[in-house]
């Protein structure tokens, strides 16, 4: 049952924001903290309850047949790599909510729409039924386009809609492949289990698995589709960004491992030469793009690009290795962009500019606050002491070792971050303090409270990646063996 | 305590400091330094202790880190004799460094972050140090980047000091992307990345020749980076910008002894790689007689260190391409005393005189400060190579091993090395002591801004580590039988020419720079193309800029169009069209209602007509 | 087959002279009388049909009713001096109109239907007792909607006066406008 | 008279009242016309009933609910009319283009 209170509590904390009169908006923001705090709860309990070495693939199986007509039930369980993608969201929910402690523009709406998103992800990370899998999909897609063009800014309304029509291009491309292979089955059931297990012809693998992988790929921030992407986050208000950035684009790669892959192996192994080849693409032109952008956000919105890279080709590799450290890397960036907009949102929100050339010398003004922004950069160059850079080496160990060419041009890759990361770290936070910023506020510890969760989840994971390698092991090994 | 336990509190006892210093004691910046030197004092301690105890132990696991594909990848210690001899060597300098740091630093406003990053720094070398595998040392040399650039940069607000931050971070940076490389070959060559089972001759005998040579030379690569090697060398003398007891700390045990030591600890792969010694030969002895040329010009008494170091990192190399890993080793750890001594004596007087430049030093009357000018002459004297000094030793013993492998064009280029070592050690020893009254040089523009005194715990890192640049060329058997190589004692006959060419830097130093009335300008002045060249580093900044950096920019530049353009182009054309198709028909909506009931009803009549079959 | 009595073609006369009075007069108000008149004439064919009773109910309702109730909106509601519609609209009117009927004409021609002999005789209590049992759902959602369609236009129509700031700004200008000028009335 | 005249009857009458709708720049013009079209329809309803049903009635019933809705609809319509000509000042159907492209 755990599962579904997973779900369950954002729901009521939906409800309750949406009884709450709007004016008390103190009342509605703890609402969402408080509902934030229990999901990380339950994902704690999920995380403890959830046996690795259990050979059940899928565990905390809860099932109710709901439309036995068209074999569609209420179907919800996780393996390794849903475990840890609901602690991922939990922990975004709950430092997201903590980070808009200080909006004042119509705050229930926000809530509310937030929680629709955040319930649409967990939906996401424990259906094992593809009907509910892709109505939680679409769920979690759609309160993206209000959150963006009623709270964001710089072109909002353009961000919003260019982001609201890539991904519904992408859901088009994978709702008819998805019925297709509803049908094709023969089954008669949405179950994805039982879908599994059936063995479709190698040809029809072939023909229907881009149509799936490239659908879940635009939300993954597939290179050439992933446009929406940079725009959206610098569009977005900061806890948007962080929940897109951090969980919503690990939807379109969560998709890929629990839908493509274990459906259609034969596609998956016929096509993961090309897919790898635009995911290196990704890595180094996403990571190229961000060295010559100005805005903040564009440069986190490009290396986000950049670093969806990796996880695809981890995904692509095909190996325990490459799947493992993308799965990784998929929890490690969530977190880690996550510190990077909440950062970022916090100096915006009071310099109202995110021009990096504006600034300067922020960490003589702003000590702090700059040096959670300098701890997500260090993290994002793949530093190690945090999380991502072993998930970033099992990637590269598993890419060098199955396609050379791939793994080196990423690895080259870590350079020009790097440099885009420092360049921007040199030209805000270091050099001769602005006295345009003097002014600036630094954080309080209430504001520091869900960046330094956030720090402590990626240094934590950074010195004992283990926690989370042991947990996704078997499953991935599930995954790799199938293929 | 058992050795495992020595070692994490060796290793782990400057984070402490570092956490303390960085996050608890921010606005207690006296007790955040007594606790890191506190912390050093323990890993000094601790090493010692690893040290007293048993030799060449197997190493110790702490804990598993993770499995790739069925290899475990663990966290532990390696304690053999040369990871001990490292591990002191780390400790007992951090520490002078930190004291010393004590009256150097103070009143500075990032005291306390100053001694944080410090603990950091020794926290990630003295963990690459004791490592027990190759992804461990890995991991903790990534850090020791992470730490310099910190250090670096710490006076952040000064754009050199954010921009030489950046410069090392990214040159290092690259060499470390092909040491990652080598590491993943090595990997999935051999199935283990233990250091103690990588080094074992079946082990290295088990990987193909030329995928050895390739694991080389990309290994290599991360030693380039690190120890400032030709090409990769233009960091270090921009790494100056930090403060002067950083500079020590880079320069002598740390971060650039970090490459050189990776060489060593992997001497059997290197040795064992077909073509790779002479590869690293060229290499360093380019980059000894390139640094040293540079040295001669300077007049920034840090940067004359600052190349020296990059030329004495390639002596230690060209000991251990030649074969020798005693040579290399032993010419670490006197290095390690003397450069730090020269740095923090070169700290002294900027604290004390308020300027880098020589010059200027020598006519404020550095020579007044006794003992740092003692100081500064012994361990100038170690760099030069003058018996019975630290560094005569150990310079002789790579010259020797240099005789035994290659009696040929590298142990000439060594000779002009050492030349030119003598000769600008010697010239920064005048200039700064001997200031002269007939001297043609200019004065600095820039008034010299003293910083005070030099504190009693400035002073006594400098007497520690004068006694030690002094006597520490006497260890070399001692070091011989620790690390488990032999000794190298090179003949009288091999010696003579290098005390004399030694001697003779030093002469000519003497007679341009040290007599009463000299004119204090170099020969190298009189061919201007070369003084150029040679103040002008080669231009190789220059090079870089434009073509690395302009082919990097003109690359991302063409990215950003291309996503501007094209992508983003195709995406908006895609949606204008859908707009402009919607504008179209939204001109049929002309609020004419009778328009529409008229074309409905037409077009009923149509369809009836066709349909209905009328 | 029992045709009606050709008399009745007095009345085909009367409601298609009515209606084209209706469509063809510039005036509004005339072209009401025009409908009324075409409506009495349906009236008389719907008794030629058998049925007095709806005839009467439309006599009653239309005729009394509708066409009374347009008379009144036009006194309330009518624009002088809007001309109707040009040439042009008509000519382009017959398009349509024309290839209705032609297509439906000749459908109509060509059709056959099974007439069945029978009396137009009619009995309004089995109307009556049709319309409360058989069609007692429909009976019923017509007199909801008739209450709703009076409710809506007493709302429709009061909106307007009730609040009377709502008036479009067009009106505000010209109502102060007639304001200024009676004032320069008042002081010349 | 025979059922094809009634229906060509309630065929020229619809026609009329089409060609009202369509012409007629009034609004209670195209209003009357709407009713034309309407009674058009009754007519047939009527024809049938006489003509081919055998169930007396339910042709009435029909020509009934559809006088009743027509009383209901022009109701709407006429204070639908005012309200448009208190909004506007005109009656006139292409002033009504708010909803214009």
């Amino acid at each position: 049952m755990v599962l579904s209170a997973i779900i369950l509590t954002p729901l009521a904390a939906l409800f309750l924001t949406l009884l709450i009169p709007a004016r008390n908006d103190k009342a509605i923001k703890a609402v969402s903290a408080l509902a934030g705090a229990v999901t990380v709860a339950l994902a704690a309990y999920v995380w403890f309850k959830f046996d690795p070495y259990s050979t059940a693939r899928y565990q905390l199986v809860e099932r109710v047949e709901w439309v036995p007509t068209f074999g569609i039930s209420y179907y919800l369980g996780v393996d390794g790599i849903g475990v840890l993608m609901t602690m991922l969201n939990a922990i975004v929910f709950l430092t997201g909510a903590l980070s808009m402690w200080r909006l004042e523009l119509r705050v229930k709406e926000y809530f509310a729409f937030m929680l629709t998103l955040v319930i649409g992800v967990f939906g996401v990370f424990v259906s094992l039924d593809l009907f509910f899998f892709f109505f939680f999909y679409e769920v979690a897609v759609l309160p993206m386009y209000p959150l963006i063009a009623v709270w964001g800014s710089t072109r909002k309304e353009y961000a919003a809609m260019k982001l609201t029509l890539y991904l519904m291009a992408g859901s088009a491309l994978l709702f008819p492949a998805l019925l297709s292979i509803y049908y094709k089955s023969g089954l008669n059931t949405f179950d994805m289990v039982a879908l599994s297990g059936h063995k479709f012809s190698e040809a029809y693998q072939i023909f229907v698995y881009p149509f799936i992988y490239i659908g879940f790929g635009v939300l993954a921030g597939m290179f050439p589709v992933h446009g929406w992407s940079p725009t959206g986050h610098v569009a977005a208000p900061t806890a948007v960004s962080m929940l897109h950035a951090g969980v919503l684009m690990k939807l379109g790669a969560f998709g890929i491992l629990r839908v493509a892959m274990p459906l259609l192996p034969a596609g998956a192994a016929y096509w993961n030469g090309p897919f790898a080849a635009l995911a290196t693409c990704n890595i180094v032109y996403g990571a190229l793009v961000a060295l010559k952008q100005d805005d903040f956000k564009f440069v986190i919105g490009f290396s986000s690009v950049s670093h969806m890279g990796i996880v695809l080709l981890g995904i692509n590799m095909l190996t325990i290795d490459g799947m493992g450290g993308a799965v990784f890397q998929m929890f490690a960036h969530g977190v880690m962009t996550a510190l990077f907009f909440s950062a970022v949102g916090f100096i915006y929100d009071q310099a109202h500019t995110r021009d990096i050339h504006e600034f300067g010398g922020l960490s003589k003004h702003v000590p702090i606050a700059s040096a959670f922004f300098i701890i997500a950069g260090l993290c994002g160059m793949g530093v190690p002491g945090f999380a991502s850079f072993w998930a970033e080496l099992l990637v590269f160990i598993a890419a060098v070792k199955t396609m050379p060419l791939f793994g080196v041009l990423a690895v080259v890759g870590l350079i020009i971050s790097a440099l885009f990361m420092l360049r921007v770290l040199k030209h805000a936070f270091f050099g001769p303090a602005n006295p345009k910023w003097q002014g600036l506020r630094d954080v309080t510890a209430w504001d520091a409270l869900p960046r330094a969760i956030l720090i402590a989840v990626l240094i934590l994971f950074g010195f004992i990646p283990r926690l989370a390698l042991a947990l996704i092991a078997s499953s991935v090994r599930a995954l790799a063996g199938g293929i | 305590m058992s050795s495992g336990t020595l070692a994490l509190l060796c290793t782990h006892a400057p984070l402490v400091g570092c956490f303390g210093a960085l996050v608890v004691l921010r606005r207690a910046p006296r007790a955040a330094a007594a606790l890191n030197i506190l912390a050093m004092l323990a890993s000094l301690g601790a090493a010692l202790a690893i040290f007293a105890g048993s030799n060449h132990q197997p190493p110790t696991i702490i804990s598993l880190w993770l499995s790739s594909e069925g290899v475990p990848i663990s966290f532990g210690f390696l304690l053999d004799g040369t990871n001990q001899l490292m591990g002191i060597i780390v400790a007992l300098i951090a520490l002078c460094i930190q004291v010393y740091s004590l009256g150097y630093m103070k009143g500075d406003p990032g005291y306390a972050r100053y001694f944080g990053l410090h603990g950091l720094f020794a926290w990630a070398m003295l963990s690459f140090v004791y490592s027990a595998n190759l992804l461990q040392a890995f991991v903790f040399w990534e850090l020791v980047g992470l730490a310099s650039f910190l250090l670096i940069g710490f006076w952040f607000e000064k754009p050199s000091a954010a921009a030489a931050a950046k410069k090392a971070f990214v040159m290092t940076r690259i060499g470390d992307v092909g040491m990652f490389i080598g590491l993943i070959l090595l990997l999935s060559s051999t199935s283990t990345l233990d250091i103690a089972q990588l080094m074992q001759a079946s082990t290295l005998a088990s990987i193909p020749d030329a995928r050895l040579t390739l694991i080389a030379l990309l290994l290599f690569c991360g030693v380039v980076g690190k120890s400032a090697q030709f090409p990769l060398h233009t960091w270090l003398p921009d790494a100056m910008e930090g403060p002067t007891p950083v500079s020590a700390l880079l320069h002598s045990a740390t971060m650039v002894a970090a490459g050189v030591f990776l060489y060593a600890r992997f001497h059997p792969l290197f040795v064992a790689a077909e073509g790779v010694s002479n590869i690293v030969l060229v290499i360093a002895i380019i980059t000894a007689i390139l640094a040293a040329t540079i040295a001669m010009v300077q007049r920034d008494m840090k940067r004359v260190l600052a190349y020296s170091s990059i030329s004495q990192l390639a002596f230690m190399l060209l000991g251990l391409g030649a074969g020798s890993l005693y040579a290399g080793v032993f010419h670490l750890t006197t290095h390690a005393f003397f450069k730090a001594l020269l740095f923090l004596c070169a700290g002294a007087y900027i604290h004390q005189i308020g300027s880098n430049d020589m010059v200027t030093m020598g006519r404020q009357g550095a020579a007044k400060l006794r003992l740092v000018s003692a100081g500064l002459v012994i361990g100038a004297a170690a760099l030069a190579g003058l018996p019975p000094l630290a560094g005569f030793f150990s310079k002789e013993s790579i010259l020797a091993a240099l005789h035994g492998a290659h009696a040929n064009a590298f142990v000439y280029g060594a000779y002009l090395a050492s030349f030119l070592t003598a000769y600008y050690t010697f010239r920064m020893v005048f200039l700064v002591l001997r200031p002269s009254d007939k001297s043609v040089l200019p004065a600095e523009e820039h008034e010299p801004h003293p910083h005070g005194d030099v504190t009693g715990s400035m002073k006594l890192p400098i007497a520690i580590l004068t006694v030690g640049a002094a006597a520490a060329g006497f260890a070399g058997d001692f070091i011989a039988k620790l690390i488990g190589a032999k000794a190298l004692h090179p003949t009288y006959g091999e010696m003579a020419p290098a005390i004399g060419i030694a001697l003779a830097g030093v002469i000519v130093a003497f007679f341009e720079f040290g007599r009463k009335d000299a004119a204090q300008q170099g020969f190298i002045t009189r061919v201007g193309a070369l003084d150029t060249l040679f103040e002008r580093k080669y231009y190789l900044d220059e090079i870089y800029d434009k073509v690395a950096g302009g082919l990097v920019s003109l690359i991302a530049s063409v990215s950003a169009v291309v996503e501007r353009g094209v992508l983003d182009g195709t995406g908006d054309l895609a949606g204008n069209l859908t707009i402009a198709t919607g504008d179209a028909t939204a001109r049929m909506q002309s609020g004419r209602l009778q328009l529409y009931i008229g074309s409905a009803v037409l077009l009923i009549v149509v369809f009836c007509y066709f349909v209905g079959g009328y | 087959m029992d045709a009606v009595h050709p008399s009745a073609w007095a009345f085909v006369v009367v409601a298609l002279g009515g209606a084209l009075l209706s469509v063809s007069l510039r005036n509004i108000l005339h072209a009401i009388f025009g409908l009324a008149l075409a409506l009495f004439g349906i009236a008389g064919l719907f008794l030629y049909l058998g049925s007095p009773f709806v005839a009467a109910m439309e006599v009653l309702i239309y005729v009394g009713g509708i066409s009374v109730a347009m008379v009144f909106a036009v006194m309330l509601a009518y624009s002088l001096g809007k001309k109707e519609g040009g040439s042009t609209r008509r000519f382009l009117a017959v398009v349509p109109v024309g290839g209705f009927f032609g297509v439906v004409g000749y459908a109509l021609l060509r059709a056959s239907f099974a007439v069945t002999s029978k009396t137009g005789s009619w009995d309004l209590k089995l109307v009556g007792r049709k319309l409360l049992l058989d069609y007692n759902v429909v009976f019923e959602a017509l007199s909801v909607v008739l209450l709703l369609a009076i409710v809506g236009a007493i709302i429709i129509a009061r909106r307007d006066e009730k609040t009377g700031d709502d008036k479009t700004a067009d009106e505000k200008a010209a109502s102060k406008g007639n304001d200024a000028a009676s004032a320069e009335e008042r002081a010349s | 008279m025979t059922l094809s005249h009634f229906l060509l009857v309630a065929l020229a009458l619809f026609a009329l009242g089409l060609y009202s709708v369509l012409t007629r720049r009034h609004l209670i013009g195209l209003l009357i016309g709407v009713e034309l079209m309407l009674n058009a329809a009754s007519i047939n309803f009527l024809a049938f009933d006489r003509f081919v049903v055998k169930d007396p009635a339910t042709g009435q019933i029909i020509v009934l609910f559809i006088i009743g809705l027509a009383a209901a609809e022009a109701a709407i319509a006429l204070s639908i009319i005012l309200s448009a000509y208190r909004a506007h000042r005109s009656a006139d159907v292409d002033d009504l283009d708010e909803l214009k492209n």
